[in-house]
C-alpha cells in the first residue's frame, strides 16, 4: 500500500519537506481542537436538565491571539511555498530541451536530436531538463507526480516546465487538466535513465534526421522558402540570425523574436508585420500544420543563426541567449 | 429574550402599505434600498462584461483601435445626450411624483419615454450601419475586415463586445420604457401622491443607472484611436 | 409533504400550515415559511439527484478499469454531480430553507420585505432546475461544473448549453433571496433588535447575500459568453482568434470561489446557533464571530486565483493571490476558536443537532488546514486537479456545510413541522454520516498526494486501495442521509408534538408557537436583551 | 424621503453632464497617447458621480444608501482591478526569488 510517492526529481524532497511541515502543523491542530471539544464534552456535560452555566462574553486578549498567532504561522507556509516556487520558475540556462504537445488524448514528445514519441518520455538523471508545452486543442496539464510538477497546456501559446530527475525508474505522465472523454487515457510514462543509458537510447532507433532538419524539410515542403530566401532578401525577411533578436515591426514597436513570435507569425502573419514589408503577403498556415511541426520550424529556424553567435545546431545544449520565461509571455501580447 | 408587547403606534393605514411592514416609511426605504442591491448586481453584471473588454483591450491596443473606423462618434455623442436629456426628465418626473403634481409627471414620464425611444432608434440605425458594413462577427457572412488584415481576428472581439454591451444596455432600455408604461398608466389612474410614489422613485434609479452604463460604454467604445491612422 | 402537514387533526393552533389547504395555497404563496419547505422539499430532491451521481462515481472507480460505464458517461456523471450538487443543493441550501424560514423570525418581522419577489425566486429555481434536468434527460454535459473553456466552447459534444443556461437562471434565484434578505435585515427588524444583538445566524445569512448578490451576476455573464461563443462561434476566449481562455477562469471562479463561503457562511450561522443552544451558554466573542462573517465575505473576494497557480497565470499574480489565500484563513480560525471557547464551562447537551455541530467543527478544521496547502504555492502545483482538491473541498463542502445543513433541520425540525423525530435513530444516523464521510473522504487526500488525478475514469492500480475504501465509505454516507429522510417523513404524521421551545433555546423564533401562526407572531415583539442571553434566567425551561 | 432639489439644480446638472459629453468628445481626437483613456474615464467617473449624486439623489440619502451604492462601484474595482494583477504581470520575470 504505498503512501508517499516517490520523490525522483530535485525539487520534490523539497516540496515533500514542505508538505511534512504542513501537515505537522495541521495534525497538532486537528488535535488540538478535536481534544479541546472532546474534553470540554465530557467534562461540562449536562448534570440536571435546568442547569443554567456562568455567562462568560470573551475576551480580547484571546481573541487577538488565535487570530494573530495562526496568521504568523500561515505566513511561514505562504513564504516557504513562494520560494520553492519562485526558484523553480525558470529552467537553469544549461538545460535541455524537449518538446511535448498536448492533443486529445495523447503526449507526442519530440527531441531536437529527432526522437520522437507517444506517451513516452526518456530524460537522464542529473541534468536539467526544459519542456516546452503546447496544445493542439483544449487545455490539458502535464503532471508527473514523481517529480512534483506539474503545469497547465494552454492552446495557443507555449508554456514551459523544467526538473532535474535524480533517481532512474519509470515514473507516470498524467494529464491532469480534465480534457475530454478519454482524459483519463491521456497518460504515459516517464523513463529517467543513466547519462550513458540515455546516450544509447538517443542513438538507438532510427530517426528521420533533427527536429532542424525536420523542420527545415517541413520549410521546403510548405514553401516558405520561396520568399524566405536564406541569403538575399526575397519578398519576405530574412530570417538567419532573427531567433532571439530584437524585430522592428512595421507600427513603430519592436519585439523579441521568441517562440510565441515566430508561431504567431506562422498562424496569424498578418498580427506582426516586420518593417519594410507589407501585409497580407504571408498566407496563414493555420489549421495546415500541426503544433509538433510548428515546433520543429522553431527549432530550424533557432538553427539558423549567423556565424559567431551561439546557437542550437543539434539541440542538445541550447543557450538561445533568451531568458526563457516559465510563463512564457502571452502569444499576441506585448 | 423579548417581552412580547404590542408596538404602541397606531398609523393611519394607506391602501398602499403591505401588511408585514409597519410604516410607509419602512416599506419605501425597504423598496428603494432594495432597487440599490438590485443595481449592485447589475454593476457586476455589465461589470463581467467590462473586465473581459479591459483585459483583450490591454492585450491587443492597436486592434481596437482600428476598430474606430467603423464607429460613429457623432452618433455615440448624440445618444449620451439624449439620454442626460431622459435622465433629467426622469429626475424631474421624480420630483413631480414627490410634489404631487400628477400632469407634470405624466409629461415628463411621456418625455423620458420619447427620448428613450430615441436613443433606441439611433442605435438600432447604427446596428443598420454595421450590418451594411459587414461588421458583424456573430454572423459568418457579415464579417469583413480585409481593410485592415493585420487586426481581423482581434477586431472580432471587440465588435463581439460592442454588440454585447450595447446589446444588454439596449435590453435594459427597452425593459426601461416598459417599466415607464407601467408607471404612466399608475399615474393616468391617479396612484401617486406625495405619500406614494415609491414605484416612480425606482423606476427613476434604474433609469439612470442604465444611463450611467452608457456613459462609460461611450467612450469605451467609440473615442479609441481617432488620433491615429491605423487603417 | 403537503398533505401530511395539512392534515387539520395533527394541529389545532392556527399555523401556517393550517391556515390554508390545497396545492395552490402552496403554489401561490407569499408566506415565507411555506416558501422554505417548497424550497426544502426541492432541493432535497436535487441533494437525492446528485447523490445518485456521486454513488454511480463511487461504484465506477471501485476497480481502476473503466469497467463499469464508458468514459462518456463517466464524464457526464461527474459533471452532473458537480452541477446539480453545487448550484442546486449547495448554494440554496441554507439560505433558502433556514434562512428563508427563520431569518424573519430571528428578527421578529412577520414576513421577508418582498415576499412576492421570495416566490418567484422559489420558481426561478425551479426553472433553472428543469434546465439543468433537461440537459440530463438529454444527454448529459460532460464539460465538469466548471466548464472550462475551450472544451466547454468548442469541444464538448454535449448539451452544454442547456446546462449554461440553467445555471444562468439559478444564479438569479440566489441573487433575489440575497436581494431579500440584505432588505429584510437592514430594514425588518423588530423594536430594540440591533445590529450587535442579532442572532448570529443572521449575520451569516447577511454576509451570505453580499456575496450572492455581488459575485452571482459576473458568473451568469461568463457563462453567458460561453453559450453565446458556442452558439454563434465567435472566439471570445477562443484562442485561435486571440481569445483567452484564462480570462475565463478567472471570471469563473470571481464567483466561484466567494460560492464556497456562500455556500459555508450559513453553515458557520448554524453553528453559533447549535453551540450556544446546548451548551446553554452565551456566544463566546459575539462580535468577532459577526465580525469574521463579513470579513469573510469581502476577503473571500480577493483570493479567486489560488485555483489557477499552475494555468500559466503571471508569478507575482500567483503570489498576491496566495498570500491573501493565508488572510481568509484567519476569520475562519477565528470562529473555529470561538465555538470551542464556547463550550467551556458549558452545560452540554449531547443532543443530536450537537452532535452534527461537534462533526461539523472537527471535519471543518481538517476541511481549513488541508486548504492552506492548497493555498501554498509549492504544494499546490503537485495536489492541485488531484484528489486531494476533491478531499479538501469535500471536507468543506460535506463534512462542513452538509453537517451544518443537517445539524439546522434537526434543530429546527420541531419548530417548522410542530414535531419530534426519534432521537435514537437521529443519534445512530449521525455517528453514521461522520464514519461513513471520513471513510470516503479521508483516504482521498494520501491519493492525491500519491498523485492520482480527479476526473479520472480509470486510474493507475497502485490508488485502487484508497479508492476502496472511498467506495465503502460512501455506501455508509448514502445510508447515513437515508435514515434521516425517512424518520424525519415518518415524524411527520407519528412524531410527539413538539413544545413551542423543546431545546430550551434562546432566541425569538422559539417564542412563538410551533409552528409558527402565518405572520409569525401575535405581536411584533420588543427585544431587550443581547443574543443567547440564556444566564439571564435562573432556570430553562424546556419544553 | 428627503428635501425635494429645486427644478435649477437639476438642469444645471444636465447643462454640465452635457458639457461634458461634448469634452469627452473633442478631447478624444487630441493625441494624448496612453492620456487619451485616462481623461476619457476620469470624464466618465465625474458624469457619473454627478447622477448618482444629483439625478438619482444620493447626495441627501441615509449613509446606507451612499455605502451601497459605493460598494458596487468598489467590487467591480476588485474584479477589473485583480484580473489585470495577473495580464499587466505576466511578462515580469521572475529571477529566482519572488523578494
Amino acid at each position: 500500500m504505498p503512501f508517499l510517492p516517490v520523490a525522483a526529481s530535485s525539487i520534490a524532497p523539497e516540496v515533500d519537506h514542505l508538505f511534512w511541515y504542513l501537515s505537522i502543523v495541521s495534525i497538532i491542530m486537528t488535535a488540538l481542537i478535536f481534544l479541546t471539544i472532546f474534553i470540554f464534552a465530557v467534562k461540562y456535560r449536562r448534570r440536571s436538565p435546568n442547569e443554567v452555566p456562568k455567562p462568560i462574553h470573551g475576551s480580547l486578549r484571546l481573541e487577538i491571539a488565535w487570530s494573530v498567532i495562526p496568521f504568523l504561522v500561515m505566513l511561514t507556509f505562504f513564504w516557504w511555498g513562494a520560494e520553492i516556487f519562485f526558484a523553480n520558475a525558470s529552467p537553469p540556462a544549461d538545460a535541455m530541451d524537449v518538446y511535448a504537445v498536448g492533443k486529445q488524448w495523447m503526449w507526442k514528445v519530440q527531441y531536437p536530436e529527432g526522437q520522437r514519441e507517444i506517451n513516452e518520455l526518456h530524460v537522464p538523471i542529473g541534468r536539467p531538463v526544459k519542456v516546452t508545452l503546447a496544445s493542439e486543442d483544449v487545455i490539458h496539464s502535464f503532471f508527473i507526480p514523481a517529480f512534483r510538477v506539474k503545469h497547465d497546456v494552454v492552446p495557443g501559446r507555449y508554456d514551459t516546465m523544467w526538473f532535474t530527475a535524480t533517481k532512474p525508474g519509470r515514473y507516470h505522465l498524467f494529464c491532469a487538466e480534465y480534457c475530454g472523454t478519454e482524459h483519463s487515457g491521456m497518460v504515459g510514462w516517464v523513463t529517467a535513465m543513466n547519462p550513458s543509458d540515455y546516450e544509447n537510447w538517443l542513438t538507438s532507433g532510427g530517426s528521420d534526421g533533427s527536429m532542424a532538419q525536420q523542420g527545415e524539410k517541413l520549410f521546403q515542403q510548405m514553401g516558405c522558402s520561396t520568399c524566405h530566401l536564406l541569403d538575399q532578401q526575397g519578398r519576405c525577411p530574412i530570417l538567419r540570425g532573427v531567433y532571439g533578436s530584437r524585430v522592428q515591426l512595421s507600427d513603430g514597436r519592436s519585439v523579441i523574436a521568441d517562440d510565441a513570435y515566430i508561431r504567431e507569425s506562422i498562424l496569424n502573419p498578418n498580427a506582426k508585420i516586420v518593417a519594410g514589408f507589407r501585409p497580407d503577403i504571408m498566407p496563414t498556415f493555420q489549421g495546415q500544420i500541426s503544433e509538433e511541426g510548428i515546433l520543429q520550424l522553431i527549432v530550424y529556424i533557432k538553427s539558423l543563426a549567423i556565424e559567431g553567435t551561439p546557437s542550437a545546431p543539434n539541440g542538445g545544449t541550447t543557450t538561445a541567449g533568451q531568458p526563457s520565461n516559465a510563463f512564457g509571455p502571452n502569444a499576441g501580447k506585448q | 429574550m423579548a417581552d412580547t408587547h404590542a408596538v404602541a403606534t397606531e398609523h393611519e393605514h394607506s391602501p398602499h402599505l403591505r401588511h408585514h411592514f409597519d410604516d410607509m416609511a419602512q416599506q419605501f426605504d425597504s423598496a428603494t434600498l432594495g432597487m440599490w442591491v438590485f443595481l449592485l448586481t447589475e454593476i457586476m453584471f455589465f461589470g463581467g462584461m467590462f473586465c473581459a473588454y479591459s483585459v483583450y483591450r490591454s492585450m491587443y491596443p492597436e486592434a481596437f483601435a482600428s476598430t474606430s473606423q467603423y464607429m460613429n462618434p457623432k452618433f455615440g455623442a448624440f445618444n449620451t445626450a439624449i439620454l442626460i436629456v431622459s435622465s433629467l426628465s426622469m429626475a424631474l418626473a421624480v420630483r413631480a411624483a414627490r410634489l404631487g403634481q400628477r400632469k407634470a409627471l405624466q409629461l415628463l414620464l411621456v418625455i423620458t419615454m420619447i427620448f428613450g425611444l430615441a436613443f433606441l432608434g439611433v442605435k438600432a440605425f447604427e446596428y443598420h450601419e454595421h450590418w451594411v458594413d459587414m461588421k458583424v462577427p456573430l454572423f459568418a457572412g457579415h464579417w469583413d475586415y480585409s481593410q485592415a488584415p493585420q487586426f481581423a481576428r482581434q477586431a472580432q472581439i471587440l465588435f463581439c463586445f460592442y454588440f454585447f454591451m450595447t446589446g444588454f444596455h439596449a435590453l435594459h432600455m427597452i425593459v426601461g420604457v416598459g417599466l415607464l408604461t407601467t408607471i404612466l398608466v399608475m399615474a393616468h389612474k391617479g396612484t401617486f401622491s406625495p405619500e406614494y410614489f415609491t414605484p416612480v422613485e425606482i423606476s427613476g434609479l434604474y433609469w439612470h443607472f442604465v444611463d450611467i452604463v452608457w456613459i462609460f460604454l461611450f467612450p469605451l467604445l467609440y473615442l479609441i484611436g481617432h488620433t491615429r491612422q491605423l487603417i | 409533504m403537503s398533505t401530511a402537514l395539512a392534515d387539520p387533526q395533527l394541529t389545532e393552533q392556527p399555523n401556517y400550515l393550517n391556515s390554508e389547504y390545497g396545492w395552490k395555497s402552496w403554489l401561490f404563496t407569499k408566506d415565507h415559511k411555506r416558501i422554505a419547505i417548497l424550497y426544502l422539499i426541492s432541493i432535497t430532491v436535487m441533494f437525492m439527484i446528485g447523490g445518485i451521481f456521486a454513488l454511480l462515481i463511487r461504484l465506477e472507480l471501485l476497480t481502476p478499469e473503466g469497467d463499469m460505464v464508458n468514459s462518456d458517461t463517466y464524464n457526464k456523471f461527474f459533471t452532473m454531480h458537480g452541477v446539480v450538487m453545487v448550484f442546486f443543493f449547495l448554494i440554496p441550501s441554507i439560505p433558502a430553507t433556514l434562512g428563508n424560514f427563520f431569518v424573519p423570525m430571528m428578527i421578529g418581522a412577520k414576513d421577508l420585505a418582498f415576499p412576492r419577489i421570495n416566490l418567484l425566486s422559489w420558481y426561478i429555481y425551479i426553472a433553472g432546475a428543469a434546465f439543468a434536468l433537461a440537459a440530463i434527460v438529454m444527454g448529459g454535459v460532460d464539460t465538469g461544473w466548471t466548464f472550462y473553456t475551450p472544451f466547454s466552447s468548442t469541444y464538448s459534444n454535449t448539451f452544454v448549453i442547456t446546462a449554461a443556461v440553467g445555471v444562468f437562471i439559478a444564479g438569479f434565484s440566489s441573487i433575489l433571496t440575497g436581494l431579500n434578505f440584505i432588505v429584510t435585515i437592514h430594514k425588518m427588524r423588530a423594536p430594540g433588535m440591533t445590529w450587535g444583538r442579532l442572532p448570529l445566524f443572521v449575520w451569516a445569512n447577511y454576509a451570505t447575500s453580499l456575496i450572492q448578490v455581488l459575485g452571482t451576476p459576473v458568473v451568469a455573464i461568463t457563462l453567458a459568453l460561453v453559450a453565446l461563443e458556442r452558439a454563434f462561434h465567435i472566439g471570445i476566449f477562443d484562442p485561435a482568434i486571440g481569445g483567452d481562455p484564462i480570462l475565463f477562469q478567472h471570471m469563473f471562479w470571481f464567483y466561484s470561489h466567494p460560492a464556497v463561503y456562500i455556500m459555508i457562511l450559513p453553515g458557520m450561522g448554524v453553528i453559533s446557533e447549535l453551540v450556544t443552544c446546548f451548551s446553554r451558554k452565551g456566544i463566546f466573542g459575539y462580535s468577532f464571530i459577526a465580525g469574521s462573517s463579513l470579513g469573510i465575505a469581502i476577503i473571500g473576494f480577493l483570493v479567486w486565483g489560488h485555483h489557477m497557480f499552475v494555468t500559466g497565470m503571471s508569478m507575482y499574480a500567483s503570489l498576491y493571490f496566495s498570500f491573501l489565500t493565508m488572510l481568509v484563513a484567519v476569520p475562519s480560525a477565528i470562529k473555529v476558536f470561538n465555538w470551542t471557547a464556547t463550550m467551556f464551562r458549558g452545560s452540554i447537551s449531547y443532543d443530536t443537532p450537537m452532535l452534527y455541530a461537534f462533526g461539523f467543527i472537527g471535519l471543518f478544521t481538517i476541511g481549513g488546514l488541508t486548504g492552506l496547502f492548497l493555498g501554498t504555492l509549492g504544494i499546490d502545483v503537485h495536489v492541485t486537479d488531484t484528489y486531494f482538491v476533491v478531499a479538501h473541498f469535500h471536507y468543506v463542502m460535506v463534512g462542513g456545510m452538509v453537517l451544518a445543513y443537517m445539524g439546522g433541520v434537526h434543530f429546527w425540525w420541531p419548530k417548522m413541522t410542530g414535531k419530534l423525530y426519534p432521537e435514537g435513530w437521529a443519534k445512530f444516523s449521525a455517528l453514521l454520516v461522520f464514519a461513513g464521510f471520513n471513510a470516503t473522504f479521508f483516504p482521498q487526500f494520501i491519493a492525491g498526494y500519491l498523485g492520482q488525478p480527479r476526473r479520472y475514469h480509470a486510474y493507475a492500480p497502485e490508488f485502487q486501495v484508497y479508492n476502496v475504501m472511498s467506495t465503502a465509505g460512501a455506501t455508509i454516507l448514502g445510508l447515513g442521509y437515508l435514515i434521516p429522510l425517512i424518520y424525519l417523513t415518518w415524524s411527520l404524521r407519528y412524531g410527539k408534538p413538539a413544545g413551542n421551545n423543546p431545546w430550551g433555546a434562546k432566541g425569538l423564533e422559539w417564542e412563538t408557537t410551533s409552528p409558527p401562526p402565518t405572520y409569525n407572531f401575535e405581536k411584533t415583539p420588543i427585544v431587550t436583551e443581547e443574543a443567547y442571553a440564556y444566564s439571564h434566567q435562573k432556570e430553562i425551561e424546556v419544553g | 424621503m428627503h428635501s425635494i432639489p429645486s427644478v435649477r439644480t437639476y438642469v444645471t446638472i444636465w447643462a454640465i453632464l452635457t458639457i461634458m459629453t461634448f469634452v469627452t468628445f473633442y478631447v478624444a481626437q487630441i493625441d494624448l497617447g496612453p492620456w487619451n483613456v485616462v481623461v476619457a474615464l476620469i470624464i466618465a467617473f465625474f458624469k457619473m458621480m454627478l447622477v448618482v449624486l444629483f439625478f438619482m439623489n444620493v447626495k441627501a440619502d441615509s449613509p446606507l444608501t451612499k455605502l451601497f451604492a459605493g460598494a458596487g462601484f468598489f467590487w467591480l474595482i476588485l474584479l477589473v482591478g485583480q484580473t489585470l494583477i495577473d495580464y499587466i504581470s505576466r511578462s515580469w520575470m521572475p529571477n529566482g526569488k519572488f523578494w
